[in-house]
């Protein structure tokens, strides 16, 4: 069976060094507990839980969720019980010494995301963050600071300078005009490393009603429908950053984590597979040696955008 | 639901049977059997997520159903054709397989002292089971209104049990017939210190909750959101608590159905927050 | 039975008169003829055809589809016969006298783009100009004309220039930051309407070849996945100009055609439905008025953005 | 192909059989039999676009295959599952409803003189009717080369009308085999001045096309390309056309495969441009 350990390299030298490229996406995973019944949460990559903020969030009124054509709408709006209730409750909760935990974190000035960063990077059972600057579902930050390069720029610093040693990731937002140029705004800026795609913005309407099918009118496009738009994403960001690039997007079975990984991908993130069946992310890791030994793929980093174009 | 949590398990189960109730234009009604799964223990008022193997990527989301009865051989439920989900799952045919998980969410209470079961149209399925494993069933009466001849909807197996009022609803009147029984009925039970169990659709539930906060009553309703995982994860499925909530630091927050619900206290609840 | 007539009101008052706000979308329905036997094509709104340009163009190399996920990938890359040979070749083919015929263009620079408007204003046979500055295919012009705001203007005050009396529609990305300020500046150049949205930029690879799906590499992403996006650029577009938005993206019902309506579309365009299916388009034209019989809809133009968001 | 075109129709059929010819573990054969259309003509080489009715909008297109035979009630087609939509299809049962377009495209030429047919695996199926359909029989041999077991494909259909060679490639070396063989009997076509068909994988339809050149021997080759509409409109499906295309306007460029073809003369394309 082929090893499947994957090393993300952070710019210090640091490293998270995953048993497999497969964790979860946040927002889709809970803070990993509610997974245990389905499968053993400490073989995953890492878990990359539910966005956090400094004070608790109550989210967007409901509905929050519609399901569209392989795919769906959400606009949750970040719900959480804030950083401290995620340190006091749920951290202690999670197998960190057999699985890195990292850390989603969402706010809407650049003090507070210095701040969030401090807070976490003082825990020892976080082994990174991800900063998420691309949420289409919050009226303040959000996708807004994942669109302009400077802002994501000085939000990206502003983290840096107060994660202490936690590499930190950028998760970046489709919902742009040239992505690329955003990637390498936020390579220049000191990012560890890149996350792409968080959502699509999208909408959806009962004709019946005449109601929009989500309480905050668009929301974020999620699922194997955006397959295609993410592999792009994550192909034009790995064509142009020399830090790892870990794809998301629309990810279900074994074959489209290669196939993220053909395209320059380190390692991925299971998003609302999670939904479809909870047992998809251990299902996926399970699967993926055997399809590479098929394959004849006797190493990952080999693999790894060696997308034959010419 | 003050015990310890029932775990859930995933598992494959194959059709063993689907029967149809009855068809209408709008809605048709079936009874699905499948093999039961190895649950340690589950509570009436639980519900399960159920996808077939079948389906492609086309629908997302498993549907959510509530558990019906559970027999040594299998697990049953009971649903209506709603949509495109359901219209797919009414196609089932023994040997098919579809994957489950649960049993999910809080239960009914079950408390000897009179009860009144409150169901509306669908809102009925998971009474089956809480009439049959009920340890005082003469404590119990329901009032079953609905919008489709009673045949489609599985009676029998409750007036075998129990005492059984309902009221077929053919027209707009009906409904403010409806809206008066369950209030007279709920005065009774409120007089004679009784629990309400209400499950049905959502204005069905808001009268429910308005009595049971005005009378004072111990109530419990069944909530029905739209849920994409079941377990807690994707935050879809909230329902806003009051401040009464016994988890302080939720009081008047976005809790998720599927696993602090989908039974919660009528007084834990702010549906005028929907 | 409602009426299904439809008026797009261009801004020197002429209009288009439409049967049915059903239309075909460029580059799916040929050019019309192909689809002759499988229902009238008299009978839609309008015919919308092939992108033509100056000169014949041979288009991308295969393999230049690929189906995704509820969608496809196209980089046909605008084959096409030319300007003159579709005056001279198809034109006099169609039923012109029955259902307005309008011409997709696409070009380079804003002369290419002036003298197609020009050859084109002189033919009796068409009705109105759709301006393809999105697509995200060919390496020159295309997609990068429809991301800039400035060079858009250009472009539309170009075409509008030498279009004469006819109707001129500019049909957006959705690859851009902000597709309102997109449709803002090319209202504000002169454009007539404007229709969107076009593919988005997609991907899809082999994992046993390593190779991408489409020998273009990227391509453009179509059909019911596209949907949630196309109805929020739509509405986002229809909150934003005063002049008639006509929805494009993943229509594949009368239900479809009513939701792009319902959040401000005054007409649709039928794309990638009509290779599911070469009856669609006729189905669907069939099906809409006795849709919104059952929806108690008496009047498109009273149900156009009706949506209640409140 | 000089003739007045044939004009296609759409039509939703009904299944009305299903016969499994084998299965490995790579691949497995069917024919499959649809009530007939009402076609006024077709000519075999010509095509179908299929979409199963049951089919969501998941899998976008139709997908393409060779009409086998039609006789006056039905309408048979013989294919391999290769990947999701034939896996689907694959799993069709009597009275499960289709949408089929067609007859499509270009035939093969039925001319009287000796003509070698060449099949390469599913490339056999547009044979079935060319040879029952044929005025000459005695004109007509096959090779067919194929690599799962004969049995596996409709030979017997052929074997009693005409002379089959086959050749059962397992091993790599089989393949060099086949490539001589093939080169072996175009020459004595070229000899008598015949005619040579192919049907078959794009490698097996390049040697073809080589040897057609090289012998300048009158040729036909039906080619497979992805398509989406089967009907000229999507430009998803090109050929690159020779310089000896006889449409002056299209020679070298790339021309519908769906309409054009897909039964080229092989000097009239230049398959080094794909
Ligand atoms: C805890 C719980 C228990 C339930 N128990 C039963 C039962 O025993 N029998 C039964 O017939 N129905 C039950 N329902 C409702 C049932 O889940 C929906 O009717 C079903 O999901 C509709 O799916 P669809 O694809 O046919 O409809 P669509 O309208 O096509 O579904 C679109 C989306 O909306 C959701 N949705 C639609 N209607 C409802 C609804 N009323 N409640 C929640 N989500 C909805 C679907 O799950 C799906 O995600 C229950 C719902 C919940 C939350
Ligand atoms: C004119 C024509 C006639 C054909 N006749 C037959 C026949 O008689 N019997 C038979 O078994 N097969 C035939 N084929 C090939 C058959 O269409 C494909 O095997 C089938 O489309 C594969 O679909 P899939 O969903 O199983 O494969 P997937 O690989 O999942 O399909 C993905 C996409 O690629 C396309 N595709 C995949 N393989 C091929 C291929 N070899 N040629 C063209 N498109 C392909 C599919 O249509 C689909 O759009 C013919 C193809 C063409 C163009
Ligand atoms: C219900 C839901 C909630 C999400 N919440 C978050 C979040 O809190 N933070 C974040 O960065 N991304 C969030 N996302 C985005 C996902 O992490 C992921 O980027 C996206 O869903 C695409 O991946 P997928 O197609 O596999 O779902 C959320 C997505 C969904 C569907
Ligand atoms: C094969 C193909 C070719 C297309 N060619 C053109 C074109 O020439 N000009 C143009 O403006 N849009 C072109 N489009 C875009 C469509 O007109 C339409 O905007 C897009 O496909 C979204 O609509 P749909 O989801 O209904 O297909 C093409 C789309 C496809 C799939
Ligand atoms: S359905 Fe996902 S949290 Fe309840
Ligand atoms: S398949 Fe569409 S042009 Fe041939």
């Amino acid at each position: 069976m082929i090893n499947m350990h994957t090393t993300l390299r952070a710019k210090n030298g640091s490293a998270l060094e995953l048993k497999t490229p497969v964790m979860s996406a946040s927002g889709t995973f809970g803070y990993g507990t509610e997974f245990m019944p389905y499968g053993d949460i400490s073989k995953l990559g890492a878990i990359i839980v539910k966005g956090l903020s400094l004070k608790p969030r109550a989210g967007n009124p409901l509905p929050r969720i519609a399901e569209t054509p392989c795919g769906m709408l959400n606009a949750v709006g970040l719900q959480n019980d804030g950083v401290e209730a995620f340190i006091s409750q749920k951290l202690p909760l999670l197998p960190a010494s057999e699985v890195p935990i990292i850390a989603n974190i969402y706010a809407t000035s650049a003090e507070d995301f210095a701040e969030l960063a401090n807070v976490l990077s003082h825990e020892e059972k976080v082994s990174a963050l991800e900063v998420n600057i691309s949420c289409p579902n919050v009226k303040a930050g959000g996708v807004l600071f994942g669109q302009n390069p400077l802002m994501a720029g000085s939000i990206v610093q502003a983290v840096k300078k107060n994660a202490g040693s936690l590499p930190v990731i950028v998760k970046l937002s489709p919902n742009v005009t040239n992505i690329a140029e955003m990637a390498k705004a936020i390579e220049e800026a000191g990012a560890d490393m890149i996350s792409c795609i968080n959502t699509i913005t999208g909408m959806a309407v009962d004709i019946r009603s005449r109601k929009p099918l989500l309480a905050n009118i668009v929301g974020g496009l999620s699922g194997p429908a955006v397959k295609p738009v993410a592999l792009r994403c994550v192909w034009q960001v790995a064509q142009t950053v020399s830090i790892p690039v870990i794809g998301i997007g629309g990810i279900a079975s074994a074959k489209d984590v290669l196939e993220f990984i053909l395209v320059g991908a380190s390692a991925v993130e299971i998003g609302t597979a999670s939904f479809t069946d909870p047992a998809a992310i251990f299902k996926i890791i399970q699967d993926l040696p055997g399809l590479c030994e098929e394959l004849g793929v006797k190493n990952l980093e080999q693999y790894r955008n060696s997308l034959i174009t010419g | 639901m003050e015990n310890a949590p029932i775990l859930p398990i995933r598992a494959e189960l194959a059709v063993t049977d689907l029967i149809p109730f009855g068809y209408d234009k709008e809605r048709s009604f079936f009874a699905l059997t499948l093999a039961r799964p190895q649950w340690a223990e589950w509570k009436p008022g639980q519900f399960i997520m159920l996808r077939p193997n079948s389906w492609n990527c086309e629908l997302t989301w498993a549907r959510p159903f509530s558990i019906c009865r559970v027999t040594p051989q299998s697990l049953v439920l009971f649903f209506q054709v709603a949509g495109r989900g359901t219209k797919e799952i009414a196609k089932l045919k023994p040997k098919d397989t579809v994957t489950v998980w649960g049993p999910l969410g809080t239960h009914f209470a079950v408390e000897n002292k009179p009860t009144l079961l409150l169901a509306g149209g669908i809102g009925i399925a998971p009474f089956a089971g809480y009439v049959e494993q009920h340890p005082v069933q003469n404590q119990l009466s329901m009032f079953f209104s609905h919008r489709l001849p009673e045949q489609y909807y599985p009676v029998e197996s409750l007036t075998r049990h129990i005492e059984v009022e309902t009221r077929y609803e053919q027209k707009q009147e009906d409904l403010t017939g409806t809206i008066q029984t369950i209030r007279q009925k709920m005065e009774e039970t409120a007089k004679k210190n009784g629990l309400v169990l209400a499950c049905g659709p959502m204005p069905f539930l808001k009268t429910v909750w308005k009595n049971a906060l005005e009378l004072n009553v111990s109530a419990q309703l069944s909530l029905e959101q739209r849920m994409a995982c079941g377990i807690g994860a994707c935050l879809g499925c909230v329902s806003v608590t009051s401040a009464l909530y016994p988890d302080k630091e939720k009081a008047g927050l976005p809790v998720q159905t599927c696993t602090k619900g989908p039974v919660f206290w009528a007084h834990e609840l702010n549906l005028d927050a929907q």
